[in-house]
């Protein structure tokens, strides 16, 4: 591919990234929940799952990945998509008295101690890769420099919302 | 083109002497088209002829997503006067009802069609009127022109199936990945995209548990723009991510909350009133931006570049009615 | 590019790395263009950046249009956003003023500056954003693509100068008539256009007072669309015949009441309050067909075959400040 | 040119025409005063000048020619486009008595008695073909068969006005 012919992709990152924004004709602005996946996780403790996106019983969380996270699990399917840097996923293949109790339950749990069952795997995410995070499997993250992951899930009783700090309110 | 459709007889004349295209009627709308335009007629509720012209480039694609998407969410308006809304069952047609203007005027018109029968009128229609050199779902700069006179048809093209993952891309049994022997080459825009799948280090037996996939690396290798795939589902949170490039060429007026997360590049957004029309927003959206459309607006997208959006849509079948009913807030979070 | 624009400073950036064009600015506005888009940028009354985003075809085929006609009669709206009004030594150049909806919500901008600085900073970005492949002037059949990168230019085609006749074509000394020779050859849509001159049998010494042309024949030499040449005039009653094709580029505001007769084939025209952009009536026009637009309206129109339209203009120089104050009526005729 | 691309151009005519016409969305249809030359002149008297075009002082007349007209001459210069059939227009140089006697007086006036002066010539119009009757020149239109003719002109003592019977009216 020639030079004048060859186009960049633009990806954000923790370091660089540049955010656009509402202008407003005749609308409130908190209607359009505007946020940054960068911005929140450059602010956000290691492992915060905080909600940029609800609909129903449904959320995107982003997460600063970064060490060693606690071990999760939940009763659905989970997906972790790597927007920046790399991550490890572990997974732990729970036995029954560990996974969530009630099969119905929404959202990621914390595992209590150590998991216990069999090693299923683990993974290397970089950047526009996505794991998925079977249900009833327990799940670590691990993350030497920080990174950034955005999680499809339920809202659950990590779920962290703080939608005036995040969203654009002006 | 599916079975069902086939079966629904559709009003359509012979081919024009010159022009070569065929012209349809479905109910009380006429559709014909000519070198440049599409030209529907209806009759108004006091029974005077109006007419609505759009340019066939501009119908042709918006008739594309139309069709491949079953009519989608809400409201798919071709332009500013003419649409489509699905009920899930039956669609409705209209010349004006969203327009203020026109619907204060009374000269709209409004049907409702079982969605057989207008998928099948629909879709006879994309292929009559689309020709070989012109693909609907290809960004301006990679087909030809949707100009001129009946010209071969492009059948293969313009009835490409969605790409619908069950649980997730890639799992032993669902939705495959893109590569350059199942025909999806990297597009020229994303050459620089990183093709290397995840490591994945699975015990043994875990092989189809312990998944990940290059998700920009399958978007790279979109052959198609405004088009969402499913690529993971968690219940009825479905991943929608497509590649845009040019114009969204409808303006959608969801019936629920719709999420876009800009992935890379950029896309601009009008947002409109859904009922009326008017302006409410512009929305800049640059990559690792969120934003949510309003369930109250139409929205139209444009990307100066391609770019991956990843649209996420709550599939719930109840939630419709729920947001008709009052049940289900039209805003996305309140604060 | 005329002697006098040349002289005026315009405010433009370096070539963009990548895509090679130039940024310019004009007042508080700000314009770009990338691949697919021109961007328009301006800061709203209350101080908030808003912005606009029209596909680079149709910006630059009413760029073209407004560079050409020294911005016309009245308004030449690019889009339902973007244009300007003329007012003969100053022309304004606003965003949101004449839709409804962002006048009222006070997100507009009007900006006023003398002619030969808005002429120069249009023509310059018109001459720095079209390629060498692309014609604006010429129907969307007859030429490029407009979109991509930085390749060329083509001054010589958006620069070709309005054909005036000062009295009749075809008089000693007046506007020529076009032939092969002169680079005007016919048409391929007007192939079938007789060609022949009226037969002339003027007694010796009334050869030049004797004179008849063939009209039909001439307007069948047009290179370009959409693009009115001054044929016959009578004191102030110019005769604008124009040849048109697809899309006008632009949608007309006019400032006095302008008729339209139609010689050949058929135009469709959607009409719209000119202060708000409301619709207000369609108008189908085939060969003999004569209808006037209303001072009070905008009015963009759809040629789907090459055709000919002959534009009645009433040139007054008096006649916009009669219909400000009131003393002339915005109706072509009360019965 | 071959067949799949040669183009057919739609002229009107006496014998036939298609009219389009005003669809009205939110406006009087009267303001557009929506009219055909071939349906005026279908309907009109042999070279009555029938307004259909009025902007102030000027008018565009359709004139049904058929037969020889009487002499007409103007102050100001006139133009004649031939829209059907085929028209002579035979031109005189009038002698200054016989001019308009006001050089300001706008429109067509009838030449009073035989037309004095020299013979300038004549043109024969078919369709598309536009003559220039130069002021204060004589000029007769003869028409072996119906022919339709457009005035470019001044609204004068001869013009007609019947708008509300050539004019769309709902
Ligand atoms: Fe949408
Ligand atoms: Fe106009």
């Amino acid at each position: 591919m020639s030079a004048d012919t060859a186009y960049t992709t633009v990806f954000g990152s923790l370091d660089r990234y540049e955010k656009g924004g509402v202008q407003v004709i005749d609308d409130r602005v908190t209607n359009y929940a505007f946020s940054n996946c960068f911005e929140i996780a450059s602010k956000a403790a290691p492992y915060e799952r905080v909600v940029f996106g609800q609909n129903q019983i449904y959320v995107l969380e982003t997460v600063r990945a970064e060490g060693v996270s606690p071990w999760f699990t939940c009763a659905h399917d989970e997906f972790a998509l790597c927007m920046d840097g790399e991550v490890e996923v572990h997974l732990v293949k729970l036995e029954a008295e560990q996974t969530v109790p009630d099969a119905e339950h929404n959202g990621a749990v914390l595992v209590k101690g150590e998991p216990r069952g069999a090693k299923m795997g683990w993974m290397r995410l970089r950047r526009g890769h996505q794991a998925l995070l079977p249900k009833n499997a327990a799940y670590q993250f691990r993350a030497a420099r920080p990174s950034v992951l955005v999680l499809q899930t339920c809202k659950g009783d990590l779920s962290v919302e703080r939608w005036a700090e995040i969203c654009q309110t002006a | 083109m599916n079975a069902i459709a086939d079966t629904v007889p559709v009003q359509a004349t012979e081919p024009h002497a010159t022009l070569g295209y065929r012209a349809f009627q479905l109910g009380g709308f006429s559709f014909r088209r000519d070198e440049y335009f599409a030209h529907i007629g209806w009759t108004t509720a006091d029974g005077r002829p109006l007419s609505h012209t759009m340019d066939i480039g501009a119908f042709l694609r918006a008739l594309m997503r139309d069709v491949a998407w079953g009519f989608f969410y809400g409201g798919v308006n071709f332009d500013h006067v003419f649409g489509t809304t699905n009920h899930y069952k039956t669609v409705d047609l209209y010349a004006g009802r969203f327009n203020a203007t026109m619907k204060a005027a009374g000269v709209d018109r409004l049907e409702n069609f079982p969605t057989p029968q207008i998928a099948a009128t629909f879709e006879q229609m994309l292929d009559d009127w689309t020709n070989a050199g012109f693909d609907p779902f290809a960004a301006p700069q990679e087909t030809g022109s949707p100009y001129g006179r009946k010209n071969g048809s492009n059948t293969a093209k313009i009835t490409r199936a969605r790409e619908l993952a069950t649980r997730c891309v890639g799992l032993k049994g669902d939705l495959d990945l893109r590569s350059d022997e199942r025909g999806a080459p990297v597009n020229r825009a994303f050459a620089d995209v990183p093709q290397e799948q995840p490591e994945l280090h699975p015990e043994p037996g875990f092989e189809n548990e312990v998944h990940a996939f290059n998700l920009f690396g399958f978007l790279s290798r979109s052959q198609v723009t405004w088009n969402p795939s499913f690529t993971s589902v968690v219940k009825h949170s479905y991943m929608c991510p497509t590649t845009e490039e040019h114009i969204l060429p409808i303006i959608h007026a969801n019936d629920r909350v719709e999420w876009f997360f800009q992935m890379c590049d950029e896309i601009h957004w009008d947002c409109a009133d859904k009922t009326t029309g008017k302006p409410l927003a512009r929305v800049i959206m640059k990559a690792g931006d969120m934003a949510a459309m309003p369930a109250y607006c139409r929205h139209q997208g444009y990307s100066p570049k391609r770019s991956m959006l990843l649209v996420w849509e709550n599939g719930s079948p109840s939630l419709v009615y729920e947001i008709q009913r009052g049940e289900s807030p039209e805003v996305p979070v309140v604060f």
